[in-house]
């Protein structure tokens, strides 16, 4: 029905048809851009995200037949690193959305459903998460634990978590008071069944929602860490990493602005478009579940 | 609230246009159009160049970094400087003459040397300069000894140790304590004597007393070291430093960088005075010294900028906002041929990259890099470089023509051995290591009795991550030993600079990068750092190299500094270089080329590879040719 | 109907309490009590239906929840005769007792978990006491559904598929699923349309009848509460004012407030002229609840001994008790049970 | 309303002492020599540190619990300590740079809020009519683009092609002035300062190196405010006093300035306080692009440089102005929307 709804409406059409599209890149990546054939003889177990390289000069080149999109600075084929890349922003936003979403509504909820003293320790611990600089924490844990996407994404869930805890905490504390479940208390369902069975049912969709929404955000704020050095390791199939290769091309040569337009464009664009295929998503979903904004 | 949202509203408009407005005026009222702009931002008087990386302190005492360097540079004066370009032909400054054997001013064993110094030179605060100021100026930074500091360049000539702590234990203290406080008042009153009897004044003139010859002395005093920049002591003592007393020095023995006077203050005799640090907008300002005894500098004012975003710096230096920019060698391509820029490319530098072999690779704890510790080919053994074949093998593998050509940008040359070619007594006559794929497969095949061949190996080769030069270095040498045998895997990976340190302070990275900037042009500074027992990066190398280096280094590199002759100098010099090749020690690739990126007026630019400073504020001013 | 006395005892409430703190200042001190229930001494017989009546916010929900311990009572005991032993309710023993007392709710719509599908609302209780057999459960459902006159076709359906009358029958059948001896009902018909409301009472009555079932039986007017009941206890402001079986109470109320409230119940005879006595001023806020009497400030019939002194609850004749000074000089007003009915 | 901003104050403590835990926690994983790295910043200065020495000349071998007391005990006395990567004193450091981010993010706060607010009205009045696909369209991109590929764009074309905007936060010439003793830097803001100091011509050139920044900022984050003031709007429309309005025969006009807009800002309120807070501490790359230098390139800095002073100072000064923040939305919340209680 919501699907309908959402072929329906034209804006979010668009949306479908551009993540749709992205999926496709993402299966299809072994059949779009195959590790080359020299260098799977020289390592038969090279990771395909790690885009192969074409010399080692630094100035990157433009789109040729080989190289449909050109070549980024350190000679990266960036065709390979944009359908790579897309497997790894779907990882990244997936893993980090369902990870974070998960913790913030176990936590968000058991603290509401406790309730009491016990709930005010568990927001104010919130509150210490949520003043802890994001930078920050992604730069110690990057040392702490090593470059590289995974780390990227362990920074991220821990301090993404608290946005949906306090969203569900908010649910919880309404649905709580609820007779159906003052109604499972009094035939003696446990505490658990309660909150699985009558409490999150209740309260979970507009979290998941919110977190679909931010699907195109963490992709966003991935990217801004490659840019700060942060982010996967370098020469992984990372749009955000691409854009940051491209960082000192943008300008172009003197006189000739465009010069290297392939290094940011390519990236640049599959970034927009990925995030705006979820916001589109997003933002007519949220209005077609909010019957107040029918009509 | 609806009448306020429109006032805010209002109140937007009018700053937008307001602002508008008046950048169009501005670019009008200066008479120009956007293009090009064909005169500087700003006066001809006032210079501005954009760098990167503030510098840590301004205390020549501390300052062991390029950017301090550079701003120490125009400070103050030394003793001597070099003449032109020219790294051993020396001119005085501060001094009055440049002491020789054949002017009698250096003793025949070379241990004494006598500096008289120039009469009439005055500090900006308007002090004239004396004798005693040189004396204490080596005395105090001697004291002052900051750990890690390049301050070990008066301790090794002078006293024949590297650090306070070593003279400490030298004079029979003991070197482990944790506050200089702590050691015997009277070992501490003997320390000092040791350290005033090495400079003393004789007149007008000052006496270095060394502990053993040590020929590239002079140069270590000379204009490019900031350590040894001539401090005021009458200023000094009233800033609350050290005041010669024999007893209380301690207290200003490696103090914090933060709580030493010359911090952030200054009063050299050189051709610039400080007007501010601004740390919080990241520049310095320098105002000209008027009184400077070489005559006033043309430019008035400079500003040194620190803006780490390069398309910043490259808007700025388009735009005619700074005079000069700091560009990193891979950009130039961008940079070439614009109009009104010029690129000056090509200048020597004494410096090399070597990538460095651990001889000892611990195993525990380091499974990440090591693999299995085993030569099973799923990583390394312990002392995989132990064997001499696998060394040889790395250093035929690497691809040097292409690193120079693609990732240097064709700037600086190929290293044939660890002297740069630019110095006396380097290899680049001799015999070194090429790019042959077949010489390095027939080391492979040799390299463990022909075990690695058959079973091949897994090895992890770090760089930190951020440097881009490194990690093609590592990519290329990765892509030719792969293409050897397909059993060889080299999985190449960056690591953040506060791991890597860390890793590398544990030495348990199997190979690592490193580059060395000279201190002083001679070539002793170059072998003691990479093939002494004892230098710079022998302990992140490993027992095996230690003992190596102990072993067939270390009498060659002493023996060297005290041959009496250069052509003695020279002959073990070509032993040291030949051993280097025979045992492969490490894989020097570069020596780079430096470059200066600056707008087409500025004008008197001079370059000498020994200056730790870019740019002789002193000697630059700007010219605008075309002034219709 | 049978005489009280004659029955066994199946609940007994001894002077029950449930205050809730009120807390101000930075410490959140707590500065005073919320008095919502205030020593309710209750006795619930095996197989009658018991009324408890009141205006909103006088404490009877707040029982209803204390007994069921959905909150902890402050003080008081509750004892529930467990097939001839006395076992005192509490918030340990509530766990084995849960398949004795039950309740149903309120609002048939917020009641229901509109997520949960029929079947598995009402076989709920019984998975949470014990039944782990899943078809022995929906065996179980299919008969209950038929008892409260649903089919069993309703059984996959969810609650938003039914009207407001069919809910609350799924709602009995919910808490009827485990057999329990006690259903306290809180204001189960409240909340449905007046059409509907008889059926619902119909089929308590029905049910009772059938499964030997005891009703606590909440309500706000006493209309409801008189066909089903046979004894009605009347609270005011956390405690019990008048407790009596039907015939005493509505005939001969001996509380100003039972006369209140009885004088409300709309006439279906249209000949007689409604007396309707409008009590003067709100509920007093439990918190701070007035000196002597609590029912003084609106009792047309308070004298200043009421002002002062807090009238205990006493037997005025058998079975019938009443909390009020002036009971013996007053005579009050009832209604004829015929008239109304 | 006093007791309730009094007990959310009682927790700051808390809450900074949380914060300060939770660095030292993450910290007590680092090794000593990783905490060097703040004092060595690459590998050309290893020629003759001794990192050993280091570690023992600046304390790092303390066990962490030890040197979170000693830490503790100093910001109790009011010193935050020295911060190596900024070559400051901590609280220096945020003195001096926190009043430029202050400035940026109270200059971009003003096109942010009203171009927000006005685009989500526009959107939700034309609501699923081309315009509000249009604005949403346009917002969601800002939304979507990376902000340094944006802050790059508008460098390139205001200063590069345009030379209207440039970087930083002063002009040489203006720097000249300020730098030179006789001007006065009473808030650090430099707009400000040049008022008090009667130096209209600085005035003017501060406010026109804070114009490329502001846009960025407001076009990244117009999306936002768009959104809500849009969903919040539509909610209004739905409510039966709008309808009553209408159905009176009201001026659409007037119904939108007289009954929605006012009740569809009250969650506009809660977003601007965390959106202030986003600027003032996540402007990092906008700082970086335009060289304005802030608070957000001085922490990347000293993150990046494992300089632990600096990181517990901003942290717990972030701390403060968090719960600070978050403080005043709540009150503001109240005084504006009458059904909101603060208990």
């Amino acid at each position: 029905m919501i699907i309908k709804k959402l072929i329906r409406n034209r804006i979010s059409l668009i949306g479908l048809v551009i993540l749709f599209g992205f999926i496709l890149v993402a299966i299809l990546a072994p059949v779009l851009a195959p590790i080359p054939e020299e260098l799977l003889k020289m390592d038969p177990n090279r990771d395909p995200y790690r885009i192969p390289r074409y010399g080692f000069s630094s100035t990157p080149r433009p789109p040729s037949t080989e190289h449909p999109m050109g070549l980024t600075e350190g000679q990266l084929d960036i065709f390979h690193g944009i359908v790579w890349g897309t497997r790894t922003a779907f990882k990244v936003g997936l893993i980090v959305v369902s990870v974070s979403c998960l913790i913030g509504i176990i936590i968000g909820s058991v603290s509401a459903y406790i309730g009491g003293k016990f709930d005010e320790i568990v927001m104010r611990f919130v509150d210490i998460f949520m003043s802890f600089p994001f930078l920050i924490a992604a730069i110690v844990i990057t040392s702490v634990l090593g470059k590289g996407l995974r780390n990227v994404m362990i920074a991220m869930i821990l301090f993404r978590w608290t946005g949906y805890a306090r969203l569900i905490r908010g649910n919880v504390l309404q649905v709580k008071q609820d007779e159906y479940v003052m109604a499972a208390r009094a035939a003696g369902v446990s505490h658990i069944k309660i909150l699985l069975r009558h409490i999150l049912p209740n309260t979970i969709f507009p979290v998941i929602i919110q977190a679909s929404m931010n699907m195109g955000s963490i992709v966003v704020t991935a990217s801004s860490l490659s840019f700060l050095g942060l982010g996967a390791q370098e020469g992984y199939a990372d749009w955000g990493q691409m854009i940051s290769y491209a960082r000192n091309w943008i300008l172009g040569a003197p006189g000739n602005p465009m010069a290297y337009w392939y290094t940011v464009v390519y990236p640049g664009l599959a970034i927009v478009l990925f995030v705006l295929s979820w916001n589109l998503i997003g933002d007519a979903f949220r209005d077609i579940m909010d019957p107040k904004l029918q009509g | 609230m609806n009448s306020k949202l429109k006032t805010l509203l209002v109140l937007a408009l009018v700053v937008a246009v307001g602002a508008g407005v008046y950048a169009y005026l501005r670019s009008r009222d200066q008479g120009e159009t956007p293009d090009e702009g064909q005169a500087p931002a700003t006066d001809l008087k006032t210079f501005v160049y954009v760098s990167i990386g503030e510098p840590d302190t301004l205390d020549p005492a501390y300052a062991y970094d390029t950017a301090s360097g550079e701003i120490i540079h125009q400070l103050y004066d030394t003793l001597f400087d070099y003449e032109g370009s020219s790294l051993e032909k020396l001119v005085p400054r501060l001094a009055a003459q440049v002491p020789s054997i054949e002017n009698g001013l250096i003793s025949e064993d070379g241990k004494t040397i006598k500096v008289p110094i120039r009469k009439g030179v005055k500090f900006h605060n308007g002090n004239e300069l004396t004798p005693e100021d040189v004396e204490y100026t080596f005395e105090r930074n001697m004291i002052s000894d900051p750990v890690g500091g390049p301050i070990w360049m008066f301790f090794e000539p002078l006293l024949g140790v590297q650090t306070m702590e070593q003279l400490i234990a030298m004079v029979g203290g003991s070197s482990d304590y944790t506050d200089i406080n702590d050691v015997d008042p009277a070992i501490r009153r003997q320390v000092f004597d040791m350290i005033d009897a090495a400079v003393e004044v004789e007149g007008d003139a000052v006496v270095f007393n060394l502990a053993a010859p040590y020929p590239p002395f002079l140069q270590i005093l000379a204009k490019g070291g900031s350590w040894s920049s001539i401090l005021d002591k009458e200023w000094m003592i009233a800033n609350g430093d050290w005041d010669g007393n024999p007893d209380t020095w301690a207290k200003w023995h490696d103090p914090a960088k933060e709580e030493m006077t010359l911090y952030e203050k200054a009063n050299g005799t050189g051709p610039f005075k400080l007007q501010a640090w601004d740390r919080s907008g990241g520049q310095i300002v320098l105002k000209r010294f008027d009184d400077y005894y070489r005559g006033p500098a043309e430019l008035e004012t400079v500003f040194v900028k620190y803006i780490e975003e390069y398309n910043t710096r490259l808007l700025m230096l388009q735009s005619g906002d700074a005079d000069a920019i700091y560009a990193d060698v891979q950009y130039l391509d961008q940079l070439r041929g614009v109009e009104g820029v010029k690129v000056v490319e090509n200048l020597e530098q004494i410096a090399n990259t070597t990538l460095l072999y651990n001889f000892t690779i611990p195993y525990e704890g380091n499974e990440d890099i090591v693999g299995s510790g085993q030569l099973d080919g799923n990583g390394i053994p312990s002392d995989f470089f132990s064997d001499i074949n696998i060394r040889r093998a790395f250093n035929y593998a690497f691809d040097y023509e292409r690193y120079l050509k693609e990732v240097a940008n064709g700037a600086g040359q190929i290293a044939k051995g660890f002297i740069p070619a630019a110095l006396p007594f380097s290899n680049k006559d001799g015999e070194w290591f090429t790019h042959d794929l077949e010489k390095a497969e027939q080391f492979f095949k040799q390299a463990f009795n022909g075990e690695v061949w058959d079973k091949g190996f897994k090895l992890t080769l770090l760089y930190n991550s951020g440097n881009n030069a490194r990690k093609t270095a590592a990519e290329i040498l990765e892509y030719n030993i792969e293409s050897i045998n397909p059993k060889f895997q080299i999985d190449v990976q960056g690591m953040q600079w506060a791991t890597y340190l860390s890793k590398l302070d544990q030495g348990s990275l199997p190979v690592f990068f490193m580059g060395w900037l000279m201190d002083f042009p001679d070539a002793h500074n170059f072998v003691d750092a990479y093939l002494r027992s004892t230098g710079a990066f022998a302990g992140y190398c490993g027992e095996g190299l230690v003992e190596l280096a102990r072993a067939e280094f270390d009498d060659l590199i002493a023996q060297a500094m005290q041959a009496p002759t250069t052509e003695q100098r020279e002959a073990l010099y070509r032993e040291i270089n030949r051993k280097a090749f025979e045992y492969a020690v490490a894989l020097p690739y570069i020596e780079p080329a430096d470059h200066r990126v600056m707008r087409t007026w500025v004008q008197g630019f001079t370059h000498n590879p020994a200056y730790s400073a870019k740019y002789d504020f002193y000697s630059l001013s700007k010219k605008v040719a075309d002034q219709s | 109907m049978v005489k009280p006395k004659e029955r066994e005892l199946l609940l007994d409430v001894r002077g029950l309490k449930k205050y809730f703190p009120i807390t101000k200042g930075l410490f959140r001190k707590t500065v005073g009590w919320v008095k919502a229930v205030d020593g309710v001494d209750l006795k619930v017989y095996k197989g009658e239906t018991v009324g408890l009546v009141g205006e909103s916010g006088c404490g009877k929900t707040t029982v209803g929840l204390s007994l069921m311990q959905l909150i902890q009572p402050t003080s008081g005991k509750i004892l529930f005769n467990h097939n001839g032993e006395w076992t005192e309710v509490n918030a340990k023993t509530i766990k084995g007792l849960r398949s004795e007392i039950q309740m149903i709710f309120q609002d048939p719509y917020s009641s229901l978990n509109p997520r949960m599908r029929i079947c598995d609302i009402i076989a709920e209780p019984l998975e949470a006491n014990g039944v782990k057999n899943k078809s022995e459960r929906y065996d179980r459902v299919e008969s209950l559904l038929k008892a409260v006159g649903l089919g069993s076709h309703h059984m996959r359906r969810y609650p938003h598929e039914f009207s407001g009358g069919q809910r609350q029958r799924i709602g009995i059948a919910r808490a009827l699923s485990v057999n329990p001896s006690l259903v306290i009902c809180d204001e189960p018909v409240s909340a449905l349309d007046v059409s509907v409301q008889a059926q619902v009472l119909n089929l308590l009555e029905d049910l009772q009848a059938q499964y030997g079932l005891t009703y606590l039986f909440v309500a706000h007017d006493l209309s409801v509460v008189q066909h089903i009941s046979d004894r009605i206890a009347v609270m005011y402001l956390g405690r019990v004012v008048e407790m009596g079986n039907v015939d005493q109470l509505f005939a001969h109320p001996k509380h100003p407030y039972t006369e209140a409230l009885l004088s409300a119940i709309p006439s279906p005879n249209p000949d007689e002229k409604g007396s309707k006595i409008v009590l003067k001023g709100d509920v007093p806020s439990p918190a701070n609840p007035p000196e002597g009497c609590a029912f003084h400030p609106r009792c047309p019939y308070a004298t200043e001994l009421c002002r002062q002194k807090r009238p205990q609850l006493t037997e005025a004749e058998d079975g019938h008790e009443v909390a009020c000074h002036r009971w013996q000089e007053l005579s009050l007003k009832g209604v004829s049970i015929s008239n109304t009915a | 309303m006093l007791t309730y901003i009094a007990r959310r104050l009682l927790f700051l403590p808390i809450v900074l002492i949380g914060v300060t835990l939770l660095i030292f926690l993450a910290m007590s994983f680092l090794t000593p020599a990783q905490l060097v790295s703040a004092y060595i910043k690459s590998p050309e200065e290893l020629k003759n540190q001794s990192v050993s020495e280091l570690v023992v000349k600046y304390g790092l071998d303390q066990p962490v619990w030890k040197r979170y007391f000693s830490w503790m005990q100093n910001v109790l006395k009011g010193d935050l300590g020295y911060s190596v990567s900024a070559n400051m004193y901590v609280a220096e450091a945020i003195a001096k740079r926190f009043p430029a981010t202050l400035e940026l993010a109270l200059f971009a706060v003003i096109p942010v809020i009203c171009g927000g607010i006005w685009l989500g009205t526009v959107s939700a009045k034309n609501h699923n009519r081309p315009l509000d696909h249009v604005s949403r369209i346009f917002a969601i991109v800002g939304w979507s683009l990376p902000d340094f590929v944006f802050g790059l764009i508008i460098l390139l074309i205001f200063y590069g092609l345009l030379r209207w905007f440039p970087p930083g936060r002063l002009s040489v010439w203006a720097d000249s002035v300020v730098l030179s003793g006789n001007f006065i830097q009473y808030t650090g803001m430099n707009t400000i300062d040049a008022l008090l100091n009667g130096r209209f011509d600085i005035f003017l050139d501060a406010l026109r190196h804070l114009v490329a920044p502001t846009i960025t900022l407001a076009y990244l984050w117009w999306a936002y405010i768009l959104r809500i003031t849009r969903s919040s709007m539509l909610d209004i429309f739905s409510k039966d006093y709008v309808r009553t309005a209408r159905a009176k025969g009201l001026m659409e006009k007037l119904v939108v300035n007289r009954h929605v807009r006012r009740n569809a800002l009250i969650p506009v309120v809660t977003v601007v306080g965390s959106m202030i807070l986003g600027l003032l501490s996540g402007v990092v790359i906008v700082e970086t692009v335009f060289d304005y230098k802030g608070i957000g390139l001085l922490i990347a800095k000293g993150a990046e440089r494992m300089d632990y002073t600096l990181i517990l100072g901003t942290s717990l000064f972030y701390g403060v102005l968090l719960v600070m923040t978050n403080l005043i939305v709540d009150v503001l919340y109240a005084v504006i929307d009458p059904r909101v209680r603060l208990e």
